[in-house]
């Protein structure tokens, strides 16, 4: 990137083939750097318009209807989700801190326990859409409910689709790399873009875990 | 979305610059059993079938699980089923493509290291490609067949405003008319420029070899044909009766022509999505070594805040769309007062986009404009901060001006005050390029190039379309130029006169980059100036019609306004016919009589003159270290802009683009080079 | 180029900029009063209301502060077009100027001043009075002085009707208002969203379902108006008009205790006076939501 | 990229070295252009004349005297695109039925309007529409019997209005019941259905124009507010009066 930036006064010698390679490297791993944080921030974007929405309807109150006292989606089906998700996405953390420390098979079984808890909380999720005591044009309140379960499930699978193909990749991997640190240690080009895979995931698995707690706060705590 | 992220992995190095098995490297998994006969090989063929087979698919099961509701038994309207057919149509069509080949290849763990055989010839121009020249060239021939066909509704619309009473497609077909030309015009030609020149040129001006997501690029473009083919296709469900801002509750009301409205803005938020995201990504990483970010052209610093905003913003519509498929769908009620709901809300979440969205539309215009200005004047970009300061101002402010468009609403009343603040205040930077126009201009050597003359023509509207926006900044004059022809007017100078000026003027400019032919300048001249003067005599009346009291997107009108009216019809086809000439000068000169360019035919010292017309497939031979800004013209001690000007290249890029003061050098094809 | 060429550019500069100047200055001498005083005063929308008078004023200020700016960019940009070109086929490199702190500085101050002052301006006129055809919600800031007259503006796909809830609540097809006295308008709509838009008198407000959007105006002297929607409503929007007529006082009067007797037999059928009015006040709606719901809009 | 230059420029200029074209047949190229123009043209005309294609208009201006007009207003048309949709159909002057709502009517003439009403009843959005105004002593007969306001809220109550903005008439069209036993179920209705019967006359103006017409009860069933499908498509729930001077 902007390693050679100071180069001033006479031209300098040409990049080499084998730097180019170092620059595709580094360049590719800060790609999956900024585009994480920019998904995240896109998302974030879109989150904010159903947070805002939530809030707008509550203060409007039109016609009485933000959100009558019976309509109640199941608060055990929905702190469930989300704890589980939270649970998922920290137990995935871990296990990168556990990578870092060079322990391969404490972050597979993390990240696999993680796709798990994963998928049971878009399961739990859709769940508890099937078992609500209100329709979706209830009132304001079930109008935000029921149209952001599905955008979080979304992303959700999107995630955990993520979360598969690296775990799929480590997996297919793993002969090849052991007796070479594996993925926590390995230090091929290959290894090296994974592992910012993984921690551009990592980051976003926390983040729709943590989106999923304030939303959380929004319907059962706030509503 | 999530599906690239982790793609920047090798897929995009050429055969030739592979180094196979390094030490310890995997070998590469190969592709083998995904070999299918030709006709069910991804491509335009499969993408079809696969598009009507997942439209069925779709509007099968909307129909199996929304039959019962009583309100699709009643009006006969079942819009589930619309929606999830457009929705299985747009997937089929990406998968046909083959843009989902790769996406669940990497869920068995494989990696695809080798790049796709690079294929020759015209044929990888309609297929699903990683290369970012063919998706420019996608981008640029699809944007310009959006804009035609938008530009021919547009005349129809004119077309019925030449009478005040009698009717040549009555109330309900117009606004369909109405609605699609705004539609089109607004969400296809927010990718006018980053789609096209984005994509192409952002990576030959920072010395990259491809963009940092390849694979989203290409998705980016092959999802904007299923936009517009569902965009049209609502003429055959009836159109849509709000025009391109969608207001709710009229959106809901509306008949199943809605629906297309829904998907197809929402395939083209995606798209948008994805297109600025690439952008970012690529602008920030993919920089060649001593390109700063005081180096980097301002046209990439345009784009890339540009892209911020088409990132950030369009989510917002997305959730807005969404909320108004859900309410058109399930029957939720966010739009709808008595149960809980509110039209405001659409109101404010469209707005926030929409916003946004028209500094999107503008800000490439910027960037062109400043990019092409100190080629033609030889002169150093003036105070190239304050453009970029500009810029970024332009897109920051962008998101707190949304309500200035709700002053008459009711909504927040209290807060028009604030509003009518942040949106004068956002004339500053937008002064701003104005100041490094003229600083650029000052004792320049102006080479009147036909790229040039639309660049003046871009500062001549976009002063007017500016200087309109401050009228309807202003409350109390807002209260009578809202709604009317008066806003239409104002737009249509910063997006038409500005944007698309601009668009032009970087494509004469550009074309001979990109397909290494170059236009016919007499021809372009011409165009210019017939599309000079009738944008003007089109525009400039409707300012005045709407301050006499014309609503927009009326099918009558008061008689009076009749003589203007019938002038401004008169000028559209006029204006129409100037567009042709482009058309005619575009096909005669880029396929029918080609004429090769020279390199550098403008004698820049841009990056991407660097290389050979077109470039090569990596770009560059080698990825170039970069020395000295672009913009150095005059200044006899400026190294070259990159190290690509060694010995052993051609001397015309060194020449052309880094002229010594007073050194001649032979013009490029501005001086009438027909052949 | 010789070794001094930078000082004979500086001086050249210097005689371009004065030069510039100077027919800047002569243009907007000569467009400025133009504007004010010649166009100004035909400005739209014309002077029927305190409002719309008002609002011409703000077009005048506007207009006669944008005239010396597009002049200074088209002055500027032709000057240069037709001083600066360099024609032929040699091209020559022009002086390396990559910034002027002072000129960007006198810019970004002057255009900030301009634009703070429009903001200031804006606000003061939309804070007196001059804001107050535009609609301001269902608790507007700006109060009547006097005594006032309350007209409700329903919307409807697609047809403005008006009520006067102090005759009787009768409702009407037409829009009478007397001169010489404050009128409060409640914007309402029966579906979806409208724009009242009252041409001549310098009124517009949106018109929301379930909201009452006031705008308030004073009709100067009697003549006719036009009433227009400004906001897309569908089908008829184009078509969806009405007519408007300020009469004098004494006829209004008149004319309201007429009509008022004349429509009691309609008058009957209507619902108790309210600022909104929603569907299931009446029963009619168009069943868009199920039976489930308490509801059907 | 190694064939010839098409470009008459001198190759051998280093400086002016013209990018490498390949060369390709002409004829070919205009012939796929040719080809794509004349399909353009094709689909664009094909897309206006779709556009354009609308409800047929009726001509009642050949009789002398005053035009007799006979309405009917349908709960469900049956036919079409929309078998659901409510709708007005009108009789030519030849006796059939047909599906428009486009009329056109000579100027200043009497035009008696008979509609039968095959359609139930409900609530007005707004009940201003059940005061008649506009024709002849601003009065209708419903079922024979001279009326000038129809209450929405009592008896059947409204099943559709007649309504002319510019022209200030206003007739709601009194409805069946909603239980009643022989209701129409397919357009076009005869007399022997249950139905009411409502007549007017009005006067048309002496200058020609186009009047619009709609209804201005929420009839479009199942869409929000009542009125979408039916009532925003011309051919249905509104039209134009065409009065030819």
């Amino acid at each position: 990137m902007t390693d050679l930036a100071d180069v001033t006064g006479a031209a300098p010698p040409p990049i080499p083939p084998d730097a180019e390679e170092g620059l595709a490297l580094s360049a590719a791993i800060g790609s999956i750097w900024t585009g994480s944080r920019l998904l995240i921030g896109a998302c974030s974007f879109l989150y904010a318009a159903f947070a805002f929405t939530f809030f707008y309807l509550r203060s409007l109150n039109s016609h009485g209807l933000w959100h009558p006292e019976e309509q109640h989606p199941s608060l055990l089906i929905g702190t469930s989700a989300t704890v589980v998700l939270l649970g998922a996405a920290l137990l995935h953390y871990y296990g990168v801190w556990r990578l870092r420390n060079g322990l391969n098979l404490d972050w597979r079984v993390a990240a696999i326990t993680a796709l798990g808890l994963g998928v049971l909380s878009v399961g739990l999720q859709v769940y508890q859409l099937t078992r609500l005591n209100f329709y979706p044009g209830s009132s304001g309140y079930a109008s935000v409910f029921v149209g952001w379960v599905p955008v979080h499930v979304t992303l959700l699978l999107g995630a955990l689709y993520w979360l598969e193909t690296l775990v799929a990749r480590s997996l297919r991997v793993r002969n090849a790399w052991r007796g070479r640190g594996d993925l926590g240690g390995a230090v091929t080009p290959e290894a090296t873009r994974l592992r910012a895979s993984l921690d551009a995931f990592n980051y976003f698995y926390i983040y729709l875990a943590l989106v999923g707690v304030a939303f959380w706060f929004l319907f059962y705590v706030i509503d | 979305m999530a599906i690239d992220m982790s793609n920047a992995i090798g897929v995009e190095v050429p055969a030739s610059e592979q180094v196979p098995g390094a030490p310890g490297e995997l070998p590469p998994d190969r592709r083998r059993g995904f070999q299918l006969p030709a006709l069910f090989g991804p491509g335009l063929l499969r993408a079809g079938v696969f598009a009507v087979l997942g439209y069925l698919l779709g509007h099968w099961f909307g129909n199996l699980l929304a039959s019962g509701y009583q309100q699709v038994t009643n009006s006969g309207d079942n819009n589930t089923s619309i929606i999830l057919g457009y929705l299985g149509g747009t997937i089929g069509w990406v998968a046909g493509i083959g843009v989902l080949a790769y996406p669940l290849f990497k869920m068995t763990g494989k990696e695809e290291l080798l790049a796709p055989q690079r294929r020759a010839g015209t044929s990888r121009y309609f297929k699903y490609t990683l290369d970012h020249k063919v998706v420019g060239i996608q981008y640029m021939v699809g944007m310009i067949v959006y804009f035609l066909t938008a530009g021919l509704l547009a005349l129809a619309v004119r077309t019925e405003l030449l009478s005040p009473t009698s009717h040549v497609f009555g109330p309900g077909v117009y606004i369909e008319i109405v609605g699609e030309h705004g539609t089109m015009m607004m969400m296809m030609m927010t990718s006018v420029v980053v789609g096209p020149f984005g994509n192409y040129l952002v990576p030959l001006m920072i010395g990259a070899k491809r963009m940092a997501f390849p694979r989203l690029e290409a998705l980016s473009f092959w999802l904007t044909p299923a936009a517009y083919v569902i965009l049209l296709s609502s003429l055959w469900l009836g159109g849509f009766p709000t025009g391109w801002t969608g207001y709710a509750t009229l959106s809901i009301q509306a008949g199943q022509g809605m629906d297309a409205y829904v998907v197809a803005f929402g395939v083209m938020a995606v798209s948008i999505i994805l297109a600025g995201f690439n952008i970012i990504v690529t602008v920030i990483n993919l920089r060649a070594p001593g390109l700063t970010w005081g180096r980097l052209p301002v046209f990439v610093w345009g784009v890339m805040t540009t892209s911020f905003l088409m990132v950030l913003a369009t989510p917002v519509l997305f959730g807005g769309l969404y909320m108004l498929a859900m309410d058109r769908t399930v029957q939720t009620s966010f739009f709808t007062d008595t149960l809980g709901g509110s039209s405001y809300l659409w109101e404010n979440l469209f707005w926030f986009f929409g916003h946004p969205e028209v500094y999107i539309l503008a800000l490439p215009g910027f960037a062109i404009v400043l990019e092409m200005l100190p080629v033609f004047c030889r002169k150093p970009i003036f105070a190239q901060k304050v453009a970029i300061a500009g810029m970024v101002g332009v897109s920051s402010l962008s998101f707190f001006v949304w309500q200035h468009h709700l002053f008459d609403s009711g909504i927040n009343p209290d807060m028009r005050p604030l509003f009518m603040l942040t949106t004068e205040l956002i004339s500053i930077p937008t002064g701003f390029i104005f100041l490094v126009g003229m600083g650029t201009l000052w004792k320049a050597r102006i080479r009147l190039t036909v790229p040039m003359m639309f660049c003046m023509g871009f500062f001549f509207n976009f002063l007017l379309g500016g200087i309109s926006g401050v009228f309807l900044s202003d409350v109390p004059a807002d209260t009578t130029a809202h709604g009317s022809f008066f806003v239409m007017a104002h737009f249509h100078y910063t997006i038409m006169g500005g944007l698309l000026f601009a668009f032009f003027g970087g494509l004469y400019y550009w074309l001979p980059k990109m397909t290494g032919r170059t236009m016919n300048q007499r021809l372009g001249k011409w165009n210019f100036i017939t599309m000079f003067v009738f944008f003007n005599s089109t525009f400039l009346p409707l300012f005045a019609v709407g301050e006499l009291g014309q609503p927009r997107r009326v099918f009558e009108y008061a008689k009076r306004l009749q003589t203007l009216n019938d002038w401004v019809s008169i000028s559209a086809f006029l204006l129409g016919f100037a567009i042709l000439l482009f058309v005619i000068n575009l096909v005669w000169s880029m396929i029918i009589k080609p004429v090769a360019t020279v390199e550098n035919p403008w004698h820049s010292r841009g990056l991407e003159w660097q290389t050979t017309s077109p470039p090569p497939p990596g770009n560059f031979e080698r990825i170039p270290i970069v020395l000295a800004s672009p913009y150095e013209y005059g200044n006899p001690e400026a190294l070259p802009v990159s190290d690509l000007l060694s010995p052993g290249r051609a001397p015309v890029a060194a020449n052309g683009a880094n002229t010594p003061t007073g050194q001649a050098t032979t013009a490029g094809p501005d001086t009438e080079r027909t052949s | 180029m010789a070794p001094d060429t930078g000082r004979t550019e500086e001086r050249s500069g210097r005689a371009d900029g004065v030069r510039i100047l100077v027919i800047w200055l002569i243009l907007s001498a000569i467009c400025m009063p133009l504007v004010w005083f010649v166009w100004g005063p035909h400005l739209p929308p014309g002077g029927l209301s305190d409002q719309a008078a008002g609002q011409r004023f703000d077009n005048k200020v506007l207009g006669t502060v944008a005239t010396p700016v597009v002049l200074l960019v088209c002055t500027f940009i032709i000057y240069a077009l037709v001083n600066w070109r360099q024609d032929g086929d040699d091209i020559e490199d022009g002086p390396y100027i990559t910034n002027k702190v002072r000129w960007s500085g006198w810019w970004v101050g002057i255009t900030t001043v301009t634009v703070l002052c429009l903001a200031v301006f804006g606000t003061y006129e939309l804070e007196n009075n001059n804001g107050a055809g535009s609609g301001s919600g269902p608790s507007p800031l700006f109060a009547a002085s006097g005594p006032y007259l309350p007209v409700q503006v329903i919307a409807q796909q697609w047809r403005f009707t008006f009520r006067y809830p102090t005759y009787g609540g009768m409702e009407t097809t037409s829009l009478m208002i007397p001169a010489g006295q404050e009128i409060q308008f409640n914007v309402t709509s029966l579906d979806v969203i409208h724009s009242f838009w009252a041409y001549q008198l310098g009124v517009k407000a949106d018109a929301n379902p379930g909201v009452n959007n006031v705008a308030f105006v004073k009709a100067y002297h009697p003549g006719k108006f036009n009433v227009m929607c400004a906001e897309l409503c569908g089908l008829w929007h184009g078509a969806m008009t009405a007519d408007g007529q300020v009469m004098t006082k004494a006829d209004f009067v008149a004319w309201a205790n007429r009509t008022e007797a004349q429509e009691a037999p309609v008058t009957k059928l209507l619902p108790k006076y309210s600022t909104v009015y929603a569907p299931d006040e009446t029963g009619a709606g168009g069943t868009y939501y199920g039976p489930q719901y308490p509801v059907n809009p | 990229m190694t064939d010839t230059a098409t470009s008459a420029s001198a190759a051998s200029d280093g400086e002016r070295r013209p990018v490498a074209l390949s060369s390709r047949p002409l004829a070919r190229g205009m012939a796929v252009l040719g080809v794509a123009a004349v399909l353009t043209g094709v689909l664009v005309w094909a897309v206006f004349a779709y556009l354009r294609s609308s409800v047929p208009s009726v001509d009642f201006t050949k009789t002398a005297g005053p035009v007799n007009l006979r309405v009917q207003t349908v709960a469900a048309i049956g036919f079409g695109p929309h078998p659901t949709w409510v709708s007005y159909l009108v009789q030519d002057p030849s006796g059939k039925w047909v599906h428009s709502t486009i009329w056109q009517l000579p100027a200043d003439r009497q035009i008696n309007v008979t509609v039968d009403e095959y359609d139930s009843g409900g609530a007005l959005r707004n009940s201003l529409w059940g005061g008649i105004t506009g024709t002849l002593d601003s009065q209708a007969t419903v079922n024979g019997k001279p009326t000038s306001v129809v209450d929405p809220a009592a008896g059947n109550g409204i099943a559709h209005t007649f309504n002319v903005p510019d022209l200030g008439i206003n007739v709601p069209l009194y409805g069946i019941s909603s239980k009643a036993k022989n209701p129409c179920s397919a357009a076009p209705c005869d007399t022997s259905s249950d139905h009411t019967t409502i007549t007017f006359s009005f006067h048309t103006p002496a200058g020609g124009g186009d009047y619009r017409w709609q209804c201005f009860v929420p009839c479009g069933l199942a869409y929000l507010n009542g009125n979408g499908g039916p009532m925003a498509a011309i051919g249905f729930m509104s039209g134009f009066l065409k009065v030819v001077a």
